[in-house]
Formats: structure tokens, C-alpha cells, sequence
């Protein structure tokens, strides 16, 4: 379940414009699988940030964020040594456990970092997904290496074609096999996706919340299977339940 | 040993504290968190007539110390209440609970009102006549004395439990409200409802909230909660729940000292799923720390001299 | 090049922005820090027909977000501020001045304003109906359509200058009053004055404003504010100046969206006396931000589509 | 006239249980007589604290504060490095140029620290000054020391008689010779203070402050010679006018 602690800042920098990585310090008995997010408190406003972890083990939690708005400017000026109030083992992250045997794993601009928590964890059972990481241009990118690192095939494509395959994930989802997918990004590239898929997969949706743990009723969606709240039955939701 | 019982409409507390609905959903989630038999008791979600899918997303946007909402009463009716919410809540918790109740007319309070007396565990009804954001962004349905009153009359004739009206705060004179309540034979009210607001995102020229308006919440509103209270209490003689921006056992006190008998704590337990057990941990503390044995004493204790 | 140009009533202003009556004084004493020809306009203190002390202190008390303030209109009444004060301000500000001014009856309203009238430097009348402080704790003397018709037109009456009524936020529906100004000749509003509120201080137990209650003010109201400019920018078609915790230029280009031509700060200057002055120094940086080229062409523009 | 400046904090240290001392660097320009003050923006509160200047130099700035409540708490947890956003060189302070020959100082409790800089400014028209500071209890004193290394005669009264004369400073004050008075501190020590005092003399008031620069009304009080601003045309007034 949710656990409410203190965390200390270990590392805080740029990896792209913008695009900040952040290590946390402290307990993270509480996160159980890739896709969860944690939820920040920032001095000086009243809600909490969430945020999709990266990557964790047994005492670091490690997030990457966008500079978008007043608070996550907070986040990117604090240094190591600093603390953070958090809510952390927030959502229903990405399902890894299924029978699936050559996933495709696709992120888009800031949708990517919980996609790398999840390819471990897919190695883990044994599988070796292929990647997709779409940006809109050369200089915006992260991570490629990172998952390359993991003995992953990766492709990147950029809007500009500044770097890899000019165009959208789609343009090289279209060409590749897979029996199942999972991805996570910005609402146009989702329904990209949903246009073009021929399997099933999981989606891990964005959207504004209250409170991050399921009490307030601010980021409800409507799916098959009936409302689901994005904070505490998602944020990552089957295709099949699905309402687009 | 500091008191902190007191006595809401008939029925002993253990603390004053309440959280506030929905804020809370119905409680069985956050008794993962904490025991949440130390609360005095809850109000749990909005419950309608007919199941509510709510408005549209973003329902949330964040203010200078507060946040705004336009949920708009999402719950799966009064008959899934019954059926699948309140029997998980009796697992985890055994005290009565407040059951806040939300309508389109006064035939629906009725209804919803009658389903529900029938629940062994629900203690109270808070009857909330001023959601902001079910009426198209307008006015709600309890700005207007003469619905309020309608309301008030029909629930009061359908059980024999308390009644407490949830007042809105967005009208020129809450006390006319709290008359009318009083006069109707309505047990208690709670105030404040949220206040009516709005952001827009500078980058999109639009208003943030798909619904335009929404109901704030948070600190921002204490003050004007505060004034209300102590109006209120100036103008009835039933208790009050305070409620708006708590989120200190020292607001707690101060809220009390305007004149409320209880008090809700909404907004802070979406910023802090334990800040009820920590307000209610604090409250002897600050109780010592002002001098105050027993809360119910200190009641409207700002009115004095 | 950016444009901040707005049109005020008639008067074309180099930018939107003016600090709010009671937050600068009559000016020339924050000339000291800065050169005060940067501003659009400012509205000087509300000004009565006989000189006032106000209220007993405290005066003021912190709120999250936000302060209370009980002044209560000191001001050293019309006569000396012709004599003393508007020739000070003359020294130091070129541009029209708004001249704020209060009553207690129609005949002190359209006194003041008569007095007032043959200054030159005044540009505009700001009528503040809408002070909260003023009677007794009560409902301002604005929450009543009839009242500010009646003022509305007898000020019309003795000035050919602009006039702009202040509105009282503490109303169940300010798109009636703003109409009632419009339908009697008010060239503007403006928008809003404080909400009520009051802070108890739990060590002794009383309220901290020596007059109980007082005008809630700061970022903590933006919100508010922000709606009641949308809701009055749908009912009428005069002007509206926006205000209600404005800190930064990006709260002022989120007011002028709402519907706002021009927008006053307030209790900013009070935090920071350079406030104004940082707010217009950041206006064509965040204009470009948000690709903006003529502050004109976006009041109002969240009601598009 | 006044500045508005970020000021390092160079000390910050507890001189008696809540009382602290703090030391901070910047410009000084501003501060032109003993008894003016500076109004402290703290992160998370609205409005500013006003804090007497209990010494000053060409760079740093010393202020003694009690802490009570939300504010001066928050104050008493900044360390060595922290900055502080000031505003410098408010009010009217003392005016120590004055044709007296004997004047008499007396504090109470944390109305105490700007006689401190009013001390040093007689002396430096050539004037001793003889001081009273009034406490409750030995416990909660500070400075006498610090008034002693000037050279001066220094008087305690505690209320408990824990140290020097027990009773409070008019016990004191009634059996001295003097010319004119300043005087810092509660009120109830001003009504005693006016009830016994043979000569003019100087009051510094404290009220709660809107701005502290004379713009918002908020501490107004009424004098023999019209409304005056307590942050502005204050703290200080002269015993002639002021209406008790």
C-alpha cells in the first residue's frame, strides 16, 4: 500500500532541455510494479506533483520530469542533500506477467521513463521487448542509450528526422512484429497507436488529479468495465476496456 | 486527561473531527492508511438518486493554498450505496457515519434520504443543498432560501435521524439560509460549501476545468469560513459543523471558538491521506497549549465579551 | 515590439496596470522607490466627503495566501485631499489619476464626486460600494442592486468623466449588480473588492481584528475573482477592471482573458512595494511567452470557442 | 528611504529560551537612526514581520527577535548561509540629537534590542545614558552584558526578583535623576512608565502592520497632532503627542 515518507535528494540534472532525472533516497517497500508514480510535495503549493517513477531498488527511487509548469521548476532547482515529502506505490502500474512473448515497448517525449522500469522488469520474466522512443526532434532526447544498455533493440524516430526514422512511433510500430504492446506518451501518439494496433496492450494515461490515491474522485474516466479513477485503477488501463 | 468529545445533534463523538465528503470517498480505502475508528465520525460521498459519472476532465486545478474541483457528484447511486459501499465500510469501521446526500429536487432528497434511513449505521444526514458543480456552472440549487426550506421540510418528514444542511457559502447572506434551516426543524448545518471559482491556462487561452467553474477549497478559504461560522452561530441556535481550509488541530480551535460543534476537514486529505490522524493526534496537545480541558467548552467561545 | 496599450472608458492607458485603492496611498510616497509614470493609473485612497479615522486596530491579520484588512476608509476627507494631497501627487504624476471614493448615502456619494469633478488631473471615478468594513460588520451597502442604482445614477449626473463602480464579491449573483450599473450609465466596473472574512486568535480567544471582521484579500481570492470577471464579461458590455490577488503579469494576462481590460494590484504592493513596477517590467516578456502582440486583443479571449 | 534587498544570514543563534540573534549581511544604506526597523519576508507566509534593528554597521544588520508564533518560528530555523528578502531602513526611529544631558533608557523584555543602537548613538553625541531592562525572571534575560561594555550604568528588574531589583523598571526609574527617557517595550510598562515620568520623552510602539511603509493604513493610531502611521510616522513618538 501508499506510504508517506521523507526522501533526500541524491542526484538532480538535466538530461535534456527541460527534462530533469532525479534519485531519491528512502523507502520503497511500497512500490510493487513499474508504471506506479509517486506524488510530491513542493513548498509553497497546496497540491502534490505526481510523478511516474523511472526505475527503483531497495532505497532509490529515480523519476525524470518535464519542466512544465511552476512546480516541477521547484523540483528542477533543488540540489542533493535537499528533501522531499512524498506519496509513494501510488496507481496500477503496467502488468509484466502475462503470456505474451515478444512485446513492443513504445514511449513518447516524457511518456518514456516508466517504459524503462517496465522493460527490466519484462527481462525479469524472461522476455526481450523491443523499444520504440519517439521525440520531436534530435536534441530532446534521453535514454536511448540507457535502454540499449539493457541488450534491448531500440528504435527512435523524430518528428523532424533530426535522428533515427523521421515521423511517429507508428511509423515504425507498422513494420515491426509483435504479440503484444505497451506504451506510454502523449495523447495524440496513443490514438496513433490505437489506430494502428493489431494486439492487445496496456495504455498509461495522463491527467490532472486532486489528491493521486483514489479519494477525491478528479481524474475519473469512463471504460468498458465502468468509471475508473487514472490515479488508483490506472493510470495504465487494458486496450480492451478502453473507452477512446 | 484533555476532553475532546462533544456532543453533535444527539449523538457523543469521540473528537470533533470529521473528514469531509468527498473528500474521504466511502472510508474503507483510507482505513489501508490508518484505523479510522479514531475519527469522530465521516461524510461519506455525495450519493444521488441515480448513479453520476460527474462532468467532464480536467476536474482539478491547483490555486495560491487551495484547489478548485468540478467533480460534480460522481457516485454509483443510492442503491449501490447500499449495497456495495456501506457493507464494506461496516468491516472497517463501527461507528455511525454521516451520510451526505446530493439532489435535482426535492422529490430526489426525499428519495435518496428514505433508501438511506433505513442503514442501521448511518447516524446522521448532511444534506448537501449547494454543489457548485451540478447546475451548469450557475447558481446552486441553495442560494435560494425557499429551496432550501422545501428540502429541509421533506427530509425532516421521511426519518427521524439528524438532519444537517451543507450551506453554500456563495450568497449575499448565509445567516437568512441558516434561519430558514433552523425554522424547517433541521437539526444542525455545515458550512462552508466550496466557493465558485475558475482558473484558464494562459497557453491554451481556456478555462482549465472542462466544467469552467469549480468549487475551491483549501486554506484559502479558512478566513471566509471563519465569518461565516461565527455569523451563523450569532444567528441560530443548532450546531454547527465549520468546515473550509482546516488543516491544523489549530484551526480546529479557532473554528470552534467562532461556534462550530464539529468540524470537517476536506481538502487536506487529498494533500495528506493522514491528515486527519494527525489533527486528531495534535488536538490534545494544542488543547494543553491553550489551556482548554474540554472542547465543548470553548464552543463560540470567541463570542464572549 | 509588444503592445500593452489598453482603451479605459475613453482614455487610452500605457498599460493595464493600476494599483488598487488603499494599497498606494495618493502615490507620492511611492515615487520614492520608483518612477510612478510607469503605470497605467493608479486609484488613489478612498476618499469621503468628511475625514475619517476608521477603525480601531488591529487593523489587519494574516491569512494563508492572503491578508484580512479593517481599515475602514481613513482618509482625511475630500477638502484636504484637493488641498493636500492632489497637489503633492501632482509633482511626481503625470497621467490621469482615478479617483476612488466612498459614502454612506447617495447625497455623500454625488457630494464627494462633484468636489472632486473640477480637478483636472482625475481621469476616472472608481465608486466603492462595495467596502466592507464600513457598517458595522454588515452587508456592505453594495450587496443591494437598488443602492447602487441609485449611486450610479446620481454620480452620472454631476460628472462627465468616466465612472466605474467597485462591486462587493459578498453577493449570491454580481452579474445583477453589474447590470443594474451598466442599465443606469456606469461606463465600467470593477472587480472585486474584498471578501469577508475574520481570524480568531486562539491564545485569548477573541477575534484579532479589533472590528471582527475584515476584507480578505490576496492570491488566496485570485480564483474567485477570476470567476466573477467571467460571469460579469458575459452580462454586460462595458469595461472591467480585474483585481483580486494579482501578483505576477501571468495573473494579469489569466484576469484579461477571463474578460478584464485593465486589472488593479492590490495587497501585492503592500508584500512588495515594487510590485507593480516588476509586473510591468515583466509584461512583454511574458506576452511573447504566450505569443501575444496587443494586450487589447486578448479580454476576454477565454469565451472563445 | 527604504530598500528592499536580500540579506545572507551570517549568525543565528538563541541568546534566551525564544529570543534569538541574528546577524545579517547587505546593504545598510538605508538605515538612517536607531529604532527603525526591517520587514522580513518568510517563505510560506503572506505578509512580512516587522523586526526592530538592534545594531548596525556599514554591511551587516543585527536583530534580536522573540519567537511567537508561525513567522519568528520559522525565522528561528534559518541557519548561516540562508538568505532573507528585507525590507530596509523603515520608520522613524529614535531622534537621540536632542538637548538633554541625562537620559534615561529603560526596556522591557524584547522592547530591549533597539536601545541597544539608541545607546550607542548618545554616546556618540557625547551622552551616558543610564539603563534600566526590565525582565520577568532571571532566566529570560540577555544584553546586560552587552550594555555594560559600552560603559553605561545598567539596571535590572525581574518580576520574581531572580535578579537585580525585584519589581518592575518604574521601581527603578522612580528613584533616578534624569533629564528625558526613551523607552521600548509592552504596553502595560508604558502605562507605568507614563504614570511616574517627570520629563519629555520618546515611545517606540509596536502595532500589527499591513506594508510598514505607510501605504496600507493598517496601524494607524491617533496623536494630539492628527493620525499618524505607527510603521511610518513611528515606531517612535514623542510623549507630547501621543494619546493614550
Amino acid at each position: 500500500m501508499m506510504k508517506q515518507g521523507i526522501y533526500e535528494i541524491l542526484f538532480n540534472f538535466e538530461l535534456a532541455p527541460n527534462v530533469f532525472r532525479m534519485v531519491l533516497k528512502g523507502d520503497t517497500s511500497a512500490l510493487l510494479s513499474p508504471g506506479q508514480f509517486v506524488n510530491v510535495k513542493i513548498d509553497g503549493l497546496y497540491l502534490r506533483r505526481p510523478i511516474s517513477v523511472c526505475d527503483y531498488d531497495k532505497e532509490t527511487i529515480t523519476i525524470i520530469y518535464k519542466v512544465v509548469g511552476v512546480g516541477t521548476e521547484k523540483m528542477s532547482k533543488m540540489t542533493a542533500g535537499d528533501k522531499l515529502d512524498l506519496l509513494v506505490g501510488l496507481g496500477n502500474g503496467f502488468n509484466a506477467e502475462n503470456d505474451c512473448k515478444n512485446p513492443l515497448v513504445i514511449g513518447g517525449g516524457v511518456g518514456i521513463p516508466p517504459l524503462y522500469g517496465l522493460c527490466k522488469e519484462l527481462i525479469k520474466f524472461g522476455k526481450k521487448p523491443t523499444v520504440i522512443l519517439g521525440f520531436n526532434t534530435s536534441s530532446e532526447m534521453f535514454y536511448e542509450e540507457v535502454f540499449k544498455l539493457l541488450g534491448l533493440d531500440v528504435y527512435v524516430t523524430t518528428v523532424d528526422g533530426s535522428y533515427g526514422t523521421k515521423g511517429f512511433v507508428t511509423d515504425v510500430m507498422k513494420n515491426l512484429d509483435y504479440d503484444y504492446f505497451y506504451t506510454c506518451g502523449p495523447m495524440p501518439m496513443f490514438k496513433a497507436i490505437e489506430s494502428i494496433a493489431k494486439t492487445s496492450g496496456q495504455y498509461s494515461f495522463e491527467e490532472r488529479m486532486g489528491c493521486g490515491f483514489g479519494a477525491c474522485m478528479g481524474c475519473s474516466c469512463k471504460t468498458k468495465y465502468g468509471n475508473k479513477r487514472i490515479c488508483k485503477d490506472g493510470p495504465v488501463l487494458e486496450r480492451e476496456e478502453i473507452v477512446w | 486527561m484533555v476532553n475532546t468529545k462533544v456532543d453533535l445533534c444527539g449523538i457523543q463523538i469521540d473528537n470533533p473531527i470529521i473528514p469531509a465528503s468527498g473528500t474521504f470517498g466511502f472510508g474503507y480505502e483510507f482505513a489501508y492508511n490508518y484505523d479510522i475508528n479514531m475519527l469522530g465520525t465521516f461524510s461519506f460521498k455525495g450519493t444521488t438518486k441515480d448513479p453520476r459519472f460527474g462532468n467532464p476532465t480536467p476536474r482539478i486545478a491547483e490555486t495560491p493554498s487551495g484547489m478548485l474541483n468540478s467533480v460534480g457528484l460522481q457516485n454509483p447511486g443510492v442503491d449501490k450505496v447500499i449495497s456495495e459501499e456501506l457493507p464494506r465500510l461496516k468491516s472497517c469501521f463501527k461507528k455511525p457515519v454521516m451520510a451526505n446526500v446530493s439532489g435535482f429536487s426535492v422529490e430526489d432528497y426525499a428519495y435518496t434520504c428514505e433508501k438511506l434511513d433505513a442503514e442501521e449505521q448511518i447516524g446522521w444526514f448532511e444534506i448537501n443543498v449547494s454543489c457548485p458543480n451540478v447546475h451548469g456552472g450557475g447558481l446552486a440549487f441553495g442560494t435560494d432560501p425557499k429551496n432550501v426550506a422545501a428540502v429541509t421540510k421533506a427530509v425532516k418528514k421521511i426519518t427521524n435521524k439528524p438532519v444537517i444542511i451543507k450551506l453554500s457559502p456563495n450568497v449575499t447572506d448565509i445567516t437568512e439560509i441558516a434561519k430558514t434551516c433552523e425554522a424547517e426543524g433541521a437539526d444542525g448545518v455545515s458550512l462552508i460549501n466550496t466557493l465558485l471559482g475558475m482558473r484558464i491556462n494562459p497557453k491554451t487561452r481556456k478555462p482549465i476545468l472542462a466544467n469552467t467553474f469549480g468549487g475551491l477549497s483549501g486554506p484559502a478559504v479558512f478566513p471566509v469560513a471563519l465569518r461565516m461560522i461565527y455569523q451563523v452561530y450569532n444567528a441560530v441556535n443548532i450546531p454547527i459543523i465549520g468546515m473550509g481550509g482546516v488543516s491544523t488541530a489549530e484551526d480546529v480551535i479557532e473554528m470552534m471558538l467562532a461556534g462550530a460543534t464539529a468540524v470537517e476537514v476536506g481538502a487536506a486529505n487529498l494533500v495528506d491521506p493522514f491528515a486527519c490522524k494527525n489533527i486528531i493526534e495534535d488536538l490534545p496537545k494544542v488543547m494543553e497549549k491553550y489551556k482548554i480541558n474540554s472542547l465543548s467548552e470553548i464552543i463560540g467561545g470567541a463570542h464572549n465579551g
